[in-house]
């Protein structure tokens, strides 16, 4: 797969299409403008990243996308249909994993299937297979308190794949996790875009992170957000982790750096 | 777990205790207390010993009322709760009312019980619940309201509805509360059921105290007592078993 | 024995009737127990449970309820319950003289009412308990205002001397009794000397107008029980203590012996059957509650009572 | 402040509870049911305006008694709470006698309690304290409890003292827990002073409703029950007063 | 300041000498070893990192100095002098800011003062004096909960510098900031070391910052832990961000990287 192909999705068939998003909070007392006309489309099964600095209001852009926030002006417009429901087309990593505690690994993971009433036993079953692709084989019937931050992260995204949506929507899924870790994760998580195909929209603070897994990468200026940088990564694919020190990747790095601390 | 169980049991406690005793029944000796006024433990452990049967017999009642009552409470507060999660307009409603519940002195309505209720077992349970509920309602409210918001918010966008956020979410997430509430319930729930016979009954550890005491026999009394705070500690203990049993992955996570 | 006899004479349920005490079971209860024990309520085709109250109880509105069939309480209660529309009527004198009275140690030296003044009472909280200490002690001469009235609550005689009271209202059949066993020396001001006026039943055994209005046949049969029982405990006092005791086993058998014999004589006195009222003690203490205003109205009187289920 | 405290009257609750009001009047008038049975609201209201000098005047009295007891039941709970915090050991010691003690019956040993303190203001204040102190001291030791280990851990790399550890971390952190206790407490303590009342006084509300009670007055009952209720409320916006001054952090850091 | 100085300083005078230290705990009815045989050594005014995987043992190695735990077996030496008490010489920020929430920010500052018994009037005119610096001038008064990430973390530093020790740990103090903040935290921290002069031991993830902020690193090898990689970083001082996508960082980096990977 090539970034090419991604982008011609994205002209013709974008899955996310957000136009001029603008969002305030009353806080107190007074209007706090967070988004300011923001546009930012993510094509079919393609990866997109959006770097910000803390607090810009990356968050706040999902919870738009998700349902959970209305925008103050602005379209949000999902899998080119004005009127199709978050709910049905859009599933959410947040930042903390979120696994809930008394629950097993296995019953975390199906939750959006039990949520949606599908059968447990099937969603079970349909889970299980897919454990040792999400690095978990033999802890299904573990409690989240007793897996490694890692695996954690795994079942939160395995749970969110689990929910058969066409658009990822990850919230700094690997912000909690060590360097080394996390490097591993980058890696892991390239490997099941590749197998799931899934459109991905991923929040970080990281720039090498950014740069190292997207097709596109939005840069965010601090609050009010608008998009500082919007820049094509035509790093060839698969890609290892020791690109991150060739020259190509640098410059990019560098210049995200730049829309970052000259904003 | 048997083993830490009984790794468990309190024995600085039991040592402190022991140690109240003999001051107590030196106190008395050295003082010269007579018995009505303060009876040494070592009476009281003979009246415990000689009243055995009929205190064991008395506890039946008491016991029943104490465990129907504390049933009908768990009930009364986790339907109050889970009404009270519906939305936060319902529980800015009723919250208060629970509050309100609780400053009424339950001894002064007592005699309309009884008269609405009769004399059998029903005006005690209804004691122990109206004792009881509460604790166990507001930790109950309280461990739902503490929930996550973001684990809520995942099941919202997941497309869940209100209840089965409540069922899936809320509730899990208050289960260690709701057993510390229902501790403290468990440890009210003997003496809700004595106060309730005092009312008026025909047997009952509440009848025992109560004929004892107009007997002038202080030793039976607290013989009495004895058997209420052992049963209760009794209950607590069991409550604090049944919620290891409950909620593992709470415990196992504490541990950490 | 209840479900022996109901095989033995067949179809016939028992009728289960409810006993509701003013206090712990003692001996002005004597004869409910003997009856019980006995199967003299059986005999009638009665079942009968007896629930007492952990403290001076006010029985009129149970019993006017229906919650309790029948209830022990006092002439002045059922007076003040009935001006309060309470319908709780008294079927029976459980002892044909009031033998209560002020009870004080000795070294307090309350000899006469007069003593009383710039003493520390304690009371149960019943309005008429102010009205007859102030009677009594102007009737000697004395100042009411200068009596702290104190509720005792559940505190009993021995322990309230002990502490901050000086006098209070007791039944000598009961306390009186338990301090001669500790060889404690009352003055004990015995109130129907005080005042005629107060010599009034008390304790009575009282139904709701419900009951006798809708079975009237049950009010007989219950009280044709109880009236052998409290015969039997006249004519046989160590006897019905003994039976007592076995229904209260928490209670002091000394005491409750020595109480026994010292009732057992008390009950029927000087009446020509055991639990007859006279109309005259209801008027007489009632219109001396109107007049202290301790009744917001006079009541009819003869509503109040009735011997009508008196065995003949 | 002020704003924002009117801002949180229950409208919601009075509501609720004016619609109870109305059905419980529609109810006594529909069955026809006596007032000695039930008295109708309307009934309890003229009765309250036509006794208010009395009831206030005996008010005092459980009043004074009730923010006494809950005095000393907050002084009680402290140095119990920082005995506990002292060590582990002291804590499994003492915290097992803690709900023990709330396993005995006050009704039952208030006949002692008479013996022991007389009539007098102390056996009142005596019963606030051992209903009011155990809901603060377990709040409190759960809260110091809860505190934030690596905190207490920095206060140790510092040089702390376990006092000024205590001192600077435990009792800060437990702040907001010992007042979620303290308004549990506040809503038992006036119902505590009228259960001591009721043991035996000679004015207070207690007295008043023993009185009533033994006329025959229930309409006077119910607004004794009512005044109680007022004044516990009272005591319960108070307390949370007091801790909106006392810990102005907490709220903040809630409302974000 | 060269890197000179600072080797020169560790050849003869370190203030925290640790020899052979090995620790494990008892984890499930198991003896578990974190610290395998760890000897590091930090001089006067140095500043030296310590990067290792994530539950390799790295804050169970601070805990050590600052005497919260035992060694199993190996020396620990304060300041060359066997008997110190770590609490007299060392002054710990954790990973967490830990900021007391009901305490303002000038008495968060003062708080190892306090403690020392010392005149609490006086400790904070001395901190009001030196806000600016640390750049919180005119948040005296506010709570910890009014105050930024970044900011958090300046007050937790500056408490932990008023503590007057001679050494301070820090153990991943930018780890909760996002990737702009915290590489302005970190020119800003080396600002502060250059003044107060005071021996830095410093736990990080990120391979960037150790390299950044260092004179010396030591690289952990994942649980139980030992040193993989004694490393002098000789990059000119004072440094500027740019310097990190210079060759010379980039082959240091890599170094670092291997280490950590090869494990
Ligand atoms: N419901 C709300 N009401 C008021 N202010 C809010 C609300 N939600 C978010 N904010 C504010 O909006 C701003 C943006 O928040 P948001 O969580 O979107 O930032 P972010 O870019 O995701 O930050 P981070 O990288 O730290 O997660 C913050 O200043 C936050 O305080
Ligand atoms: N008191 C303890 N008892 C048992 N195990 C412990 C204890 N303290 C730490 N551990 C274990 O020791 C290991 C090392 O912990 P430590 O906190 O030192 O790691 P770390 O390198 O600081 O990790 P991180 O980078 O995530 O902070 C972990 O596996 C932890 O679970
Ligand atoms: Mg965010
Ligand atoms: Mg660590």
């Amino acid at each position: 797969m090539t970034t090419r192909e991604s982008i011609n999705n994205l002209k013709y068939d974008p899955v996310v299409l957000l136009e001029g998003v603008a969002k305030s909070f009353v806080v107190g007392g007074k209007q706090l403008p967070i988004l300011d006309e923001v546009s930012v489309r993510v094509g079919e099964g393609e990866f997109v990243s959006l770097i910000g600095p803390s607090g810009c209001g990356k968050s706040t852009l999902f919870n738009i996308i998700c349902g959970l926030e209305r925008p103050d002006r602005g379209r949000v417009v999902l899998a080119g249909n004005e009127n199709l429901r978050a709910v049905d087309t859009v599933s959410y990593m947040p930042q903390k994993d979120l696994l809930l505690p008394w629950r097993t690994v296995l019953d975390n993971v199906i939750l959006a299937r039990e949520v949606a009433g599908d059968d447990r036993e099937k969603a079970r079953r349909e889970a299980k297979e897919l454990m040792s692709l999400f690095g978990l084989a033999g802890f299904e019937k573990s409690y989240p308190a007793e897996l490694s931050g890692g695996m954690r992260q795994r079942a939160a995204l395995m749970r969110t794949m689990l929910a058969h949506r066409n658009i990822l929507l990850l919230d700094e899924p690997f912000g909690a996790l060590d360097a080394i870790t996390r490097t591993k994760m980058q890696q892991w998580l390239l490997e099941v875009w590749n197998r799931f195909r899934r459109a991905i929209f991923f929040i970080t603070h990281d720039i090498e992170e950014a740069i190292f897994l997207s097709d596109r990468v939005y840069v965010l200026t601090p609050r009010p957000a608008r998009v500082a940088l919007h820049l094509n990564i035509n790093l060839p694919r698969p890609r290892r982790y020791e690109c991150v020190t060739a020259p190509d990747f640098l410059a990019i790095k560098k210049q995200i750096m730049q829309a970052l601390t000259s904003t | 777990m048997i083993f830490r169980l009984i790794n468990r049991i309190p024995v600085t406690a039991l040592g402190i205790m022991a140690v109240l005793l003999v001051l107590w029944e030196a106190g008395v000796h050295i003082t010269g207390m007579p018995v009505w006024f303060l009876p040494p433990p070592s009476r009281v452990f003979t009246a415990l010993v000689e009243m055995l049967p009929q205190l064991l017999d008395h506890s039946r009642y008491t016991l029943l009322a104490a465990l129907t009552g504390l049933t009908a409470a768990v009930l009364v507060a986790l339907v109050l709760a889970v009404v009270m999660a519906m939305s936060p307009r319902i529980r800015q409603g009723v919250y208060p009312l629970l509050v309100f519940s609780q400053t009424i002195p339950i001894i002064t309505i007592a005699p309309l019980l009884i008269i609405w209720f009769g004399f059998g077992i029903m005006p005690k349970v209804v004691v122990v619940t109206l004792v009881c509920f509460f604790p166990v309602a507001v930790s109950m409210a309280e461990g739902m309201q503490a929930a996550d918001a973001d684990m809520v918010k995942l099941l919202q966008v997941m497309g869940a509805s209100r209840w089965q956020t409540i069922k899936l979410i809320l509730i899990p997430a208050a289960l260690p509360s709701f057993f510390a509430g229902l501790k403290i319930a468990g440890t009210y729930a003997m003496m809700g059921a004595v106060i309730g016979e005092w009312l008026g009954a025909s047997s009952g550890l509440g009848v025992f105290m109560t004929r004892a005491s107009h007997a002038y026999q202080a030793d039976s009394v607290f013989a009495a007592i004895m058997i209420i705070s052992l049963i209760s500690l009794l209950l607590f203990a069991l409550i604090e078993l049944i919620s290891r049993l409950t909620i593992p992955w709470y415990y196992n996570e504490r541990r950490k | 024995a209840a479900a022996g006899e109901e095989a033995g004479e067949g179809k016939i349920e028992p009728q289960s009737v409810t006993v509701m005490l003013d206090w712990v079971p003692n001996t002005n209860h004597t004869g409910l127990y003997v009856a019980l024990d006995k199967g003299w309520y059986a005999d009638e085709g009665l079942q009968v449970e007896i629930v007492e109250p952990a403290q001076g109880g006010a029985t009129a509105p149970l019993v006017a309820s229906g919650q309790a069939h029948f209830g022990v309480g006092y002439q002045e209660d059922v007076t003040q319950a009935r001006a309060n529309e309470v319908p709780v009527v008294s079927v029976a004198a459980v002892i044909q003289h009031n033998t209560s009275g002020f009870a004080s140690p000795k070294e307090k030296g309350i000899t006469r009412p007069l003593n009383m003044e710039g003493k520390r009472y304690g009371g149960w909280g019943a309005p008429t308990e102010d009205a007859m200490l102030k009677a009594v002690i102007e009737g000697d001469g004395g100042d009411f205002s200068k009596v702290e009235m104190i509720n005792t609550g559940v505190a009993d005689f021995f322990a309230a001397v002990e502490r901050d009271i000086d006098f209070a209202w007791i039944y000598y059949g009961w306390t009186g009794v338990e301090s001669e066993l500790r060889g404690m020396e009352l003055d004990f001001l015995e109130v129907r000397q005080l005042e005629p006026a107060l010599d009034y039943y008390t304790p009575v055994l009282t139904t709701g107008e419900k009951l006798i209005k809708e079975d009237p046949e049950l009010v007989h049969k219950f009280l044709r029980a109880v009236s052998r029982g409290y015969e039997f405990a006249i004519d046989n006092p160590e006897e019905a203590a003994r039976i007592l005791l076995k229904y209260t086993p928490e209670t002091d058998a000394e005491l409750l012996l020595a109480s026994q014999k010292y009732l057992s004589p008390r009950y029927q006195d000087d009446a020509p059957r055991w639990g007859e009222q006279k109309a005259q003690v209801w008027e007489r203490y009632a219109r001396w509650m109107y007049e202290k205003e301790l009744l917001p109205e006079m009541i009819a009187t003869d509503k109040a009572f009735t011997n009508e289920f008196l065995p003949k």
